[in-house]
């Protein structure tokens, strides 16, 4: 009992009392109003596909990689995208170890509702074989250090990932015209996927006293709330997904005035992932030539016949495809959503 | 697919914002504090509510109110294929949560320390819109335990398709991949306590139309309870 | 750092140490009594550092490694902050972010006795003494100073509490007073209450005072041997970053120095 | 209304409703529309001043129920009286519950409240009569006096900071043997002056816990002294209940005999019949419906079915006119 006590974080009345005062007068602990967000900073890692993202103490990272696969029967030409969750007790002690929590399932489910349901990422363009063979697409959010509003950094960390993720180009050899042959990096560029839009998660948090609202709610403020709701939108402003799940009620005007000040800050944050990815690819880019020039004027006979050996016996070693033995939960369109 | 008619009705024969028939039983759970039955057209919902009794797990016991707990599941029999999940799936999982928070919302949860309310729903028939029977069913199954509440939570879904918006869609509806919403309100106090949507591109559809049928259907569970 | 002159306890003294540093040669220095505090050990001749941190002399002759944590161990006579947690027939359970939750007798307050038992809530912040510090053991609290009278101890209503290293807090009790809480006291007016564990409460009349002065005092945290850093500007900074005007535009008369 | 689920075929059906019909015409006119739901708005007489009790709360200046029940008014105090709902201690009541742990000096006891109940051993008679110091060897011996699954009979004592307290100080009090325990909703009892019952006629016992926990069991001496027993009394009675223990264990090689046993269960069968027809479950009516019962000469188990059901309706109809028209 007592050991219970001593290991779960304290909350004072004097902090719970004062967030909900000062939010009456517009003010926030860490000094935002009500609808300001938090700085974030996207930072990305060395290989494609990885994001870290950090908004106050929130900090999440990305991970995205992708695996050749049987598509399902009833979509056969449609690559898939699943999504996996990892709340470590690193990031905060409340957080489990084990199988996911409810907390857990519940980011991965919305993370996954705004990004697959909304169709951000072009499926179809993971087929590599129809009926035979697919990408799929696997994003690992872990979550490293919780500040709160985990759901919106989380969400965004998918998105950078994706957005500087690069699957390697296949093409169909063989016989038959029908063994799949993965081109290494080294030889063919590999490809980035295909996004259609980018939707964002706007997380606002509703304190019971006189219909508080406040956005992208920090660890303490989620501590007093009463209720939250998630909207997923891009920057044209359409909704893709919302999650309000129970918790305090909301008049309906809040709810619109909400979803007003979401398509704006749906548009900030799409700018500042861009930018960070901008500034990525060309960060990449300009190693790139940095690396390979002393190769490109190499005289013709020596070291380009010896990478075309090369590339022959990499060829050779791709008729071994990768089996999909792995399973992907897949969560397929439920009979009530 | 044509989902609405020339002639504006549904594959049901429904009009775009009318409801299928609901009805709902008490006490359908002998051995529960509170139970209900509650049917959405071919929706089949059954939810029994045990306490507020002792905490089962004394360190989850909350010395300021009631701990509330909900399990929802899905009968294997309740879909056309029958099915084999595994339990506590990552869609019940989150169901589950959903359904807790909106109760736990309306609940005076205070009223009843270091004791624990556990909601049992389980969909028998699946036939759309199984969210919303879940939470219907839930409230009834508080209110007929003699849980004191703030307010009666009453649950419905709409979606749009053929640039219509349809209330309370039923599975063809639902799996025709357009935008659709749940949503959850508390009658009385005019607020919205649960608010689900899932959908491509989509301009904001008016809610006129949902809270009308939703309304109906509080009233209609008034005249039940009564 | 400093390795050169092992044995002479000068080379040491107010130098960042690191565990297994040895800082004392007991051999060259005998007939001498010295007294060890935390974060020394004594093996054989040699004294040596267990955890990181300042190496502190207290003249003539007493040692210690000062650092600074999120942790508190407790320590004899410390004024700290206390979180009650739970309240039982005896004692009030109250978390101090030691090892173990403390004790706080129900009779330890001023005049206090079986029948005026004070109520507190579960998340009362509570404004204590250490009078028990034994390890392996709970740690035991009082509301009242060594003569028995309430001083300030006791329940700090409203207001604003923050959690810091402790040795910033330490540094916010010290003695000239803290540059940051004296260039603030200057400006406006609040109420801070320093818990040497890591706790710092703070009140004034409005809350975006306090929002300032808690954040200044957070962000002060990483403000450290910068001694040309311009204290004005950086608590202006502040204020901007919460939305508040400073005031007027006359430079604080403290530069901060090293702490 | 709740439904209550019985195989009636056409003409049970038919007479049901009617019975039924008859019924909620006798009590209408007493509380015509005074049943409320949750969020119902509560018409109220804000310049006499109110008093908000149980089941109610406030929303912008209106008072509005909390739960589905009746709005009961005494004086300035209006609350709202729960259909179905777990039990509601008040100090004093007589409860029937059943030993879910033996802790430390404690036993926990499952009454149908939202809390396990306590009950100390300090506030238990000891099986010696003798009033003293719970020593540690008592505390060793508890077991010996209930274990868990034990069911006993206790007086509620009233709320501690560690939940609900009963006490036990008297013989009448304690662990209930050859018998069996039915759990009726609680609303069903009444509270009332006597909740126990020994039906001389039938040599059992019957006690109505106010928690909706039913006893019927074999007669057992002790609790013929209905009279309420003052714990501090003289030493004589001490020896008297030391008496009464041995009488005890004497009836206990014996077994009950099969006449009582049938009686025990007619009577169980009668709460149970009250039970799914949702009446109060009184002792003159589970009386009445083993008397009408043994005089139709219907077997046991034949109690439970749709017909008597039926009968026992038309009865209760017949007994609130007879009321009504006494009244």
């Amino acid at each position: 009992m007592e050991q219970r006590l001593a290991n779960t974080w304290r909350f004072t009345v004097n902090e719970r009392k004062f967030i909900e005062t000062a939010l009456l007068s517009d003010l926030r602990v860490d000094g935002r109003r009500p609808f300001d967000y938090r700085n974030l900073t996207v930072n990305f890692g060395k290989e494609d596909g990885s994001a870290e993202v950090q908004m106050g103490h929130t900090h999440v990272m990305g991970f995205v990689t992708a695996q050749l696969v049987q598509p399902y029967r009833d979509r056969p030409n449609e690559g898939s995208l699943s999504i996996f969750t990892e709340f470590s007790p690193m990031g905060d002690p409340s957080f489990e170890p084990g199988r996911p929590g409810e907390s857990a399932v519940e980011l991965g489910r919305v993370v996954d509702r705004g990004l697959r349901e909304s169709r951000a990422v072009d499926t179809e363009s993971l087929c590599v074989l129809p009926g035979r063979w697919v990408w799929a697409i696997r994003i690992d959010l872990h979550i490293l250090d919780n500040g709160g509003n985990l759901l919106d950094a989380a969400n965004i960390a998918a998105l950078a990932a994706l957005m500087t993720f690069r699957r390697p180009e296949c093409s169909l050899g063989g016989e038959d015209g029908q063994e799949v042959i993965v081109h290494p990096p080294e030889e063919k560029e590999p490809l980035p996927l295909i996004l259609h839009h980018l939707p964002i998660a706007v997380t606002f948090a509703f304190f019971a006293n006189e219909n508080s609202v406040a956005i992208d709610p920090t660890h303490h403020e989620e501590a007093v709330m009463g209720g939250r709701m998630t909207t997923t939108l891009n920057a044209n402003g359409d909704i893709c997904a919302i999650q309000k799940a129970g918790g305090e009620g909301v008049l309906q005007s809040v709810i619109m005035q909400c979803l007003r000040i979401a398509s704006v800050k749906a548009g900030d944050i799409t700018e500042k992932i861009k930018k960070a990815v901008d500034s990525f690819n060309t960060h990449t880019a300009l190693k790139k030539i940095k690396r390979h020039p002393s190769s490109i004027p190499m005289d013709v006979d020596g070291a380009d016949s010896k990478l075309r050996e090369k590339q022959k016996s990499l060829v050779d070693k791709k008729a071994t495809i990768p089996c999909p033995s792995e399973n992907v939960v897949r969560e397929t369109k439920s009979l009530d959503q | 697919m044509e989902f609405v008619s020339p002639e504006g009705l549904r594959l049901d024969g429904r009009r775009p914002t009318e409801m299928r028939q609901i009805r709902a039983e008490l006490g359908a759970v002998a051995k529960a504090d509170g139970s209900a039955v509650f049917e959405m057209g071919n929706t089949k919902v059954v939810a029994a509510v045990y306490g507020p009794r002792e905490v089962q797990n004394r360190s989850q016991q909350l010395s300021d109110q009631a701990l509330v707990r909900c399990e929802y599941s899905m009968a294997n029999f309740s879909t056309g294929d029958r099915m084999r999940k595994p339990k506590g799936d990552r869609r019940s999982t989150e169901i589950s949560l959903v359904i807790r928070q909106t109760m736990e919302a309306c609940i005076m949860t205070h009223l009843m320390p270091r004791s624990q309310i556990d909601i049992f729903v389980q969909v028998l028939q699946a036939d759309g819109g199984t969210r919303s029977a879940c939470i219907n069913a839930a409230t009834l199954a508080l209110a007929d335990a003699g849980i004191p509440m703030h307010d009666l939570v009453t649950s419905c879904s709409a979606g749009y398709l053929n640039s219509t918006p349809l209330l309370d869609l039923n599975y063809v509806e639902d799996s025709a991949r357009g935008p659709d919403v749940t949503v959850g309100i508390l009658p009385k106090l005019d607020k919205v306590t649960l608010l689900q949507r899932i959908s491509c591109r989509l301009c904001m559809t008016d809610t006129t139309g949902e809270y009308k049928g939703i309304r109906i259907s509080t009233r209609w569970i008034n005249y039940n309870e009564g | 750092m400093a390795k050169e002159q092992p044995g002479s306890p000068a080379s040491f003294v107010d130098q960042l140490v690191v565990p297994g540093d040895v800082v004392l040669d007991l051999s060259n220095m005998a007939n001498q009594t010295i007294k060890l505090g935390s974060g020394l050990r004594q093996e054989s001749d040699a004294i040596s550092v267990t955890k990181a941190g300042k190496f502190r002399l207290s003249k003539p002759n007493k040692y210690w490694v000062e650092s600074s944590q999120k942790r508190y161990v407790p320590c004899l006579g410390d004024s700290i902050l206390g979180i009650v947690v739970d309240s039982k027939a005896d004692n009030f359970l109250v978390d101090i972010k030691g090892p173990a939750l403390a004790f706080l007798p129900v009779l330890a307050f001023e005049g206090g006795t079986r029948r005026n038992i004070p109520k507190f809530e579960a998340g009362t912040l509570l404004y204590v003494r250490v009078v028990k510090a034994n390890p392996g053991m709970n740690a035991e609290l009082s509301c009242t100073d060594a003569s028995g009278k309430a001083a300030e101890f006791g329940p700090l209503k409203d207001g604003y509490m923050f959690e810091c290293s402790t040795g910033l807090s330490r540094t916010l009790l010290s003695s000239p007073p803290c540059p940051v809480l004296e260039a603030l006291g200057k400006k406006i007016s609040f109420e801070v209450a320093v818990g040497l564990n890591g706790r710092v409460w703070v009140n004034a009349a409005s809350p975006s005072t306090v929002i300032i002065t808690a954040n200044a005092i957070m962000k002060s945290e990483s403000l450290s041997v910068q001694s040309d850093l311009n204290l004005y500007a950086w608590m202006e900074d502040i204020c901007s970053s919460c939305g508040v005007v400073y005031g007027d535009t006359q430079t604080p008369a403290i530069q901060p120095s090293i702490w | 209304m709740r439904g209550t689920q019985l195989p009636l075929n056409q003409t049970q059906k038919v007479r049901l409703q009617r019975a039924l019909q008859q019924l909620e015409s006798l009590s209408s006119k007493i509380n015509s529309n005074a049943s409320v739901t949750v969020a119902d708005s509560i018409p109220v007489n804000y310049e006499d001043g109110v008093l908000k009790g149980h089941g109610t709360s406030e929303l912008n200046g209106e008072i509005i129920a909390t739960v589905c029940g009746i709005v009961e008014r005494v004086n300035k105090l209006v609350y709202v009286r729960a259909l179905r709902a777990r039990y509601k201690p008040e100090v004093g009541d007589i409860i029937v519950g059943r030993v879910v742990e033996v802790a430390p000096k404690r036993w926990r006891i499952e009454i149908n409240y939202s809390q396990d109940a306590v009950l100390m051993l300090s506030s238990m008679n000891l099986p010696d009569g003798i009033q003293r110091r719970r020593t540690a060897i008592d505390e060793l011996n508890m077991r010996s006096i209930f274990e868990e699954s034990d069911v006993i009979c206790a007086e509620v004592r009233g709320f501690q900071h560690d939940g609900l307290h009963l006490q036990a100080r008297s013989q009448k009090y304690g662990k209930l043997k050859r018998g069996q325990l039915l759990t009726v909703p609680p609303y069903l009892v009444k509270r009332r002056k006597q909740h126990f019952h020994y039906l001389e006629q039938y040599g059992i016992d019957v006690i109505l816990g106010c928690n909706g926990f039913i006893w019927v069991g074999e007669h057992v001496e002790a609790t013929d002294d209905m009279v309420e027993e003052q714990v501090s009394k003289s030493e004589q009675q001490t020896m008297n209940s030391d008496g009464i223990l041995t009488d005890m264990e004497e009836q206990e090689q014996v077994s009950t005999p099969l006449e009582i046993r049938r009686y025990v269960c007619r009577a169980a069968n009668a709460v149970r019949v009250l039970s799914t027809l949702g009446f109060i479950v009184t002792i003159e009516v589970i009386v009445e419906i083993v008397n009408l019962s043994s005089s139709m000469n219907l077997d046991i188990h034949e109690m439970l079915g749709s017909e008597f059901c039926v009968l026992v309706t038309e009865k209760e109809v017949e007994r609130r006119t007879l009321t009504k028209k006494k009244g």
